[in-house]
């Protein structure tokens, strides 16, 4: 019994029409899994009803033992599991706000605040936009911000959201390398990707959303991981 | 400050003409009360002593000031002061009422000619005032010469004014409005314009907490000789406004 | 408690006795605030969109100012409108003063700073790609404003309502503008005021009801006609 | 024309004779009407996104009923208090009758559903994102709220705006709850009806620039302290 | 003088700091032109400005032999120029609708209008979502409605910014037919992209976007138009 989160029976009705129905997915710690499926797949419904965004038909998880329906579990899932927008949302604020915001909620003292903060804007290569409002951003930037604020959080369940879009090829690299940091520190990542050559190397498992069942399928780190499957 | 309050209600006319701004300084200190003066119109200020709400009333409509003392509202009425009722119109009198001595005669000419009149058509005792001399006239008001416009006496005056119609007014009133007016004064002095004012304290035996010892001593006040003379005293351009009543 | 109650009765029988001058106060009522409204919101509408979309010197002071304008009181509205169309006003020779007009006018001039503050507001609020996409998909200007009505459609109709509260309810500006004559500018609310001046209390709620009845059915048929909206992401 | 000038000018004169009674119904006026707009924003706020935010049976029924409340005339709210208030009334005993305090629940009651249906708008409009980033950040619920609220400020601002100028510039509900007494529940609005029956539209007209002034004034440091905002995109 | 666009002097200064200062842009019928630049290089900000939508500090627009000033030229641009944004914005209709819109606002008949939506729809292989409200759509359906929207008009110039992101690997390869069979119309194309490997053999010129500088380079269509280089 890991760190890791279970989640059983999950099934999600939108429009009256059955958009997936999935036994289980089990995320241990260190795990890295990528999602993939085509356009309206649901993808991303199936992130935020993990994240404790939305609500499915139904859902049970388990975590540190213990089973909880996804009423109950709403409140842990919040806490501890992190969604990243496919389109994240920047608040309209400073750069430095957006990426303390996560801490100020956990009310951090301030100067650790500030020094995680020019930490994770250093790493993202944001620093020089510091004092910028998040609004006037360009869409790299965004998706950079919105990054950094996730990762300074260290979640215990990371789902990113197509994390690569928008970012220009050195942030493609940057976010790969920290994908990397963040599996070493423990941190499980899911990640939904229409582009999964691109995050191959890093993934032990990856699924199939499609017809609304998820397909499983693991990656052993030597075998296929480095074979370019064209575009995801 | 901690003083006792008594809470007066009157009509819009008898605060606007300015009366009260004299009187009150001095019964507050005569009396060492603080006198709220809650300036409304004649229904209203009679339904505010229905319910309780004020301690005293100080209105000017006689038959309902009566029928609120029968109704056991209030404990008794005294009639304080009076003025007086006059008819204005406009120049140039197309019902020829001008130099009439009579309310009655003025209103049948009126009524004849189908000249424009305004009414306060506000149940306030000018109003009624007004509709018990049609009454004495035989003549029910009806048709499009005849305006109710449902306000206070200085805004039926402004309206009467715009439209150049007759309408029927407290001296008060017309002192303080006659300069902003192009109406003139018609009809006055007739026996049966006269304005009686009367003041009722409020039942004790209804409302146990309302301030009746106050109120009678206000009442009393009004009575006195001092306040004879303020009243008497008090003018508007020169001219006396309120007459005491002995 | 007594009086209360017996008042409410008392305004449903009055409701429903079919009084033939009640009615025409109602419509006076309706007739006035309905046309009021339909003149003052299109053009604040422009106006507001003009101040959210150009950048020009005193735009922030035009907008403090129509934010501050919604604090003048109706009446003095009205004695504007009065003090205009009087006989010895400027335009007194219209002879206007009294009439459903004079009313539109008073009621077009109070709605007009809360309608411009509000939509403004909604306006401001509008993603920008809104114009954009429509102006690159080759809508002219006046197609592009209205597909930009359209997107921000709730807070529109929000500040519609709300105008259209304003000037229902309102009691200064008619009562000046319009005297209050029976059968011709009493509306609903300066019915209202005459009634509570009489102390007649029954029938002023009996009329507050009346208005906050057709009030209903006014925005329940516009919460039909502005259907369901989704929320952008 | 005459008139209209001679009273602007005499107005002026007024506003700068420091006279100590009109000071007394400036202060009235904003004291209570600051006090209720300070207690109906954040308890409307907080219904209207609650109205936004949970799915329950008769929520549409709900948003039109505040939309049509709107529609009450001042006067029907202060008959109302004043009904409950009277000494015959259910709640005689507290005394509250032509109190500051009736004034501040009636202006409550007055500004109450305005406050609602505008914020409303704004919580409707935000970006659902911005609710669940704050959540999935981290935050709980009251501080998402907060969030929520700062990213839709201008809307919440526009109706704080709106919902002080109905009170401010309001005259039936505080006539009828505060009685008008000189010197103590006189405020501005009453003040100036009072003016209007007498005649004296100079008086009138001053009293109405004071209140624009001052509401100048409220809009201006609210304005400075909402800063600018960009949109989005 | 064929009927091409060029773009004289562009210079941009955003927060007092000059974003780019270009000398020409020429975009000729068949064009199609990749775009690339780190994040925050001015890409987006270059397109807005060629599609009239924002104001340039200075720029001169040539075409059909006539030289215009930028205001001159802006309701032309807007007319001819379409420019689909990073982040797509439909508006809250139905699917049908936000397609049709463009064409509605030429006034077409309304049988040639839900006969080329119709086409339009099957074509981006979202037929299935015709009547749904298209705020409702998951990120992949989005940027498929938008590209169905703006390749419906024909336009002179298209301006497409990162048009893949988001797609499904089926999208993809659909939109590279697509951006292929409009350049065979003679519609001139100009992309921006993070990902130019994926578009790279449909390219005849590529431009770089670098510390303010427009670099341009030409691309012949047998040379290294296939070579793969690691995302752009
Ligand atoms: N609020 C909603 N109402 C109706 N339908 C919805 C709603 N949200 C999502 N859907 C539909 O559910 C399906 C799944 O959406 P989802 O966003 O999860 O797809 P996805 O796999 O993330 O796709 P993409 O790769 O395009 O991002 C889509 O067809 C979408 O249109
Ligand atoms: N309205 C604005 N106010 C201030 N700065 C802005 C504004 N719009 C854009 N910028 C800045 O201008 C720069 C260029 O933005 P632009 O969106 O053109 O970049 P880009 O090349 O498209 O980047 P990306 O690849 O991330 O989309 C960025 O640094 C951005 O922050
Ligand atoms: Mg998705
Ligand atoms: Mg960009």
């Amino acid at each position: 019994m890991s760190a890791g989160i279970q989640y059983q029976s999950i099934s999600k009705t939108v429009h009256g029409k059955k958009l997936f129905e999935i036994n289980n997915i089990s995320v241990k710690e260190h795990d890295c899994i990528a999602l993939c499926g085509c356009n309206g797949a649901g993808k991303s419904t199936l992130l935020r009803i993990m994240a404790g965004l939305e609500i499915p038909d139904s859902m049970t998880v388990t975590f540190d033992g213990n089973k909880l329906s996804w009423k109950k579990a709403r409140k842990y899932l919040q806490n501890q599991v992190i969604y990243l927008h496919q389109q994240p949302y920047l608040f309209d604020r400073s750069v430095t706000d957006n990426i303390a915001y996560g801490l100020r909620q956990r009310k951090l003292p301030i100067q650790e605040i500030s020094r995680k903060v020019s930490e994770a804007m250093e790493w993202a290569g944001i620093s020089h936009l510091q004092m910028r409002n998040a609004r006037e951003l360009s869409g790299g930037e965004r998706q950079r911000v919105a990054f950094a604020r996730a990762r300074i959080l260290s979640p215990r369940l990371l789902l990113l959201d197509e994390p690569m879009t928008n970012m220009d090829s050195h942030g493609r690299e940057q976010t790969q390398g920290m994908i990397k940091m963040l599996k070493d520190d423990g941190v499980s990542i899911l990640l939904a990707t229409h582009e999964y050559h691109t995050v191959a190397h890093l993934c032990n498992e990856r699924m199939f959303l499609e017809d609304g069942i998820l397909n499983k399928e693991k990656i052993s780190p030597e075998s296929d991981a480095r074979k370019i499957i064209p575009y995801g | 400050d901690q003083s006792q309050v008594i809470r007066m209600a009157t009509t819009t006319s008898t605060e606007n003409s300015g009366l009260f701004a004299v009187i009150k300084p001095v019964i507050e200190q005569k009396l060492e009360i603080r006198l709220h003066v809650i300036a409304v119109g004649t229904g209203k200020a009679l339904e505010l002593g229905r319910r309780g709400d004020v301690d005293v009333v100080l209105v000017h409509a006689k038959p309902a000031e009566q029928s609120f003392v029968d109704a056991g509202y209030g404990v008794a009425r005294h009639e304080i002061m009076y003025n007086d009722f006059i008819i204005v119109g406009p120049g140039d009198d197309p019902a020829g009422v001008k130099g009439l001595r009579d309310a009655e005669q003025a209103f049948t000419n009126i009524a004849e000619n189908q000249a424009l009149f305004v009414s306060r058509g506000d149940d306030s005792g000018t109003h009624k005032k007004e509709l018990s001399i049609w009454e004495q006239t035989g003549n029910k008001p009806d048709g499009s010469w005849y305006r109710q416009v449902g306000q206070g006496m200085g805004k039926t005056l402004q309206i009467a004014g715009e439209m150049q119609a007759y309408t029927l007014v407290d001296r008060g009133t017309w002192l303080a409005y006659r300069e902003n007016t192009p109406l003139k004064l018609l009809v006055t002095d007739g026996a049966d314009l006269r304005n009686p004012y009367g003041i009722i304290a409020v039942s004790p035996e209804r409302f146990p907490d309302t301030q009746y010892e106050a109120a009678e001593h206000l009442i009393n006040w009004f009575k006195s000789e001092s306040a004879h003379t303020l009243i008497a005293g008090y003018r508007i351009n020169g001219e006396q406004l309120f007459y005491p009543t002995n | 408690m007594d009086s209360l109650s017996s008042a409410t009765a008392e305004s449903f029988r009055l409701l429903f006795s079919g009084d033939v001058e009640l009615w025409i106060i109602i419509f006076t009522s309706f007739s006035v605030s309905v046309r009021a409204i339909l003149i003052a919101a299109p053009i604040a509408f422009v106006v507001a969109f003009l101040m959210a979309h150009l950048r020009y010197p005193g735009r922030r002071a035009m907008i403090a100012g129509f934010s501050a304008l919604q604090s003048i009181p109706a009446v003095v509205i009205g004695l504007t409108v009065y003090l205009v169309f009087s006989r010895s006003g400027p335009l007194g020779d219209l002879k206007l003063l009294f009439t459903h007009t004079s009313m539109i006018i008073g009621q077009i001039l109070l709605s007009f700073p809360l309608l411009v503050a509000l939509s403004h507001s909604a306006f401001q609020a509008a993603d920008r790609r809104v114009w954009e996409t429509s102006v690159t998909l080759g809508a002219k200007p006046y197609r592009a404003f209205f597909t930009l009505i359209h997107e921000i459609r709730f807070g529109l109709i929000a500040a519609f309502i709300a105008g259209f509260g304003r000037i229902i309810a309102e009691v200064g500006c008619s009562m000046m503008a319009g005297g209050n004559i029976l059968g011709y500018t009493r509306n609903i609310p300066t019915a209202i005021a005459l009634e509570t001046t009489k102390g007649e209390f029954a029938q002023a709620i009996a009329l507050g009801i009346v208005l906050l009845a057709m009030a209903l059915i006014l925005n329940g048929l516009l919460a039909f006609f502005q259907g369901r909206g989704v929320m952008s992401s």
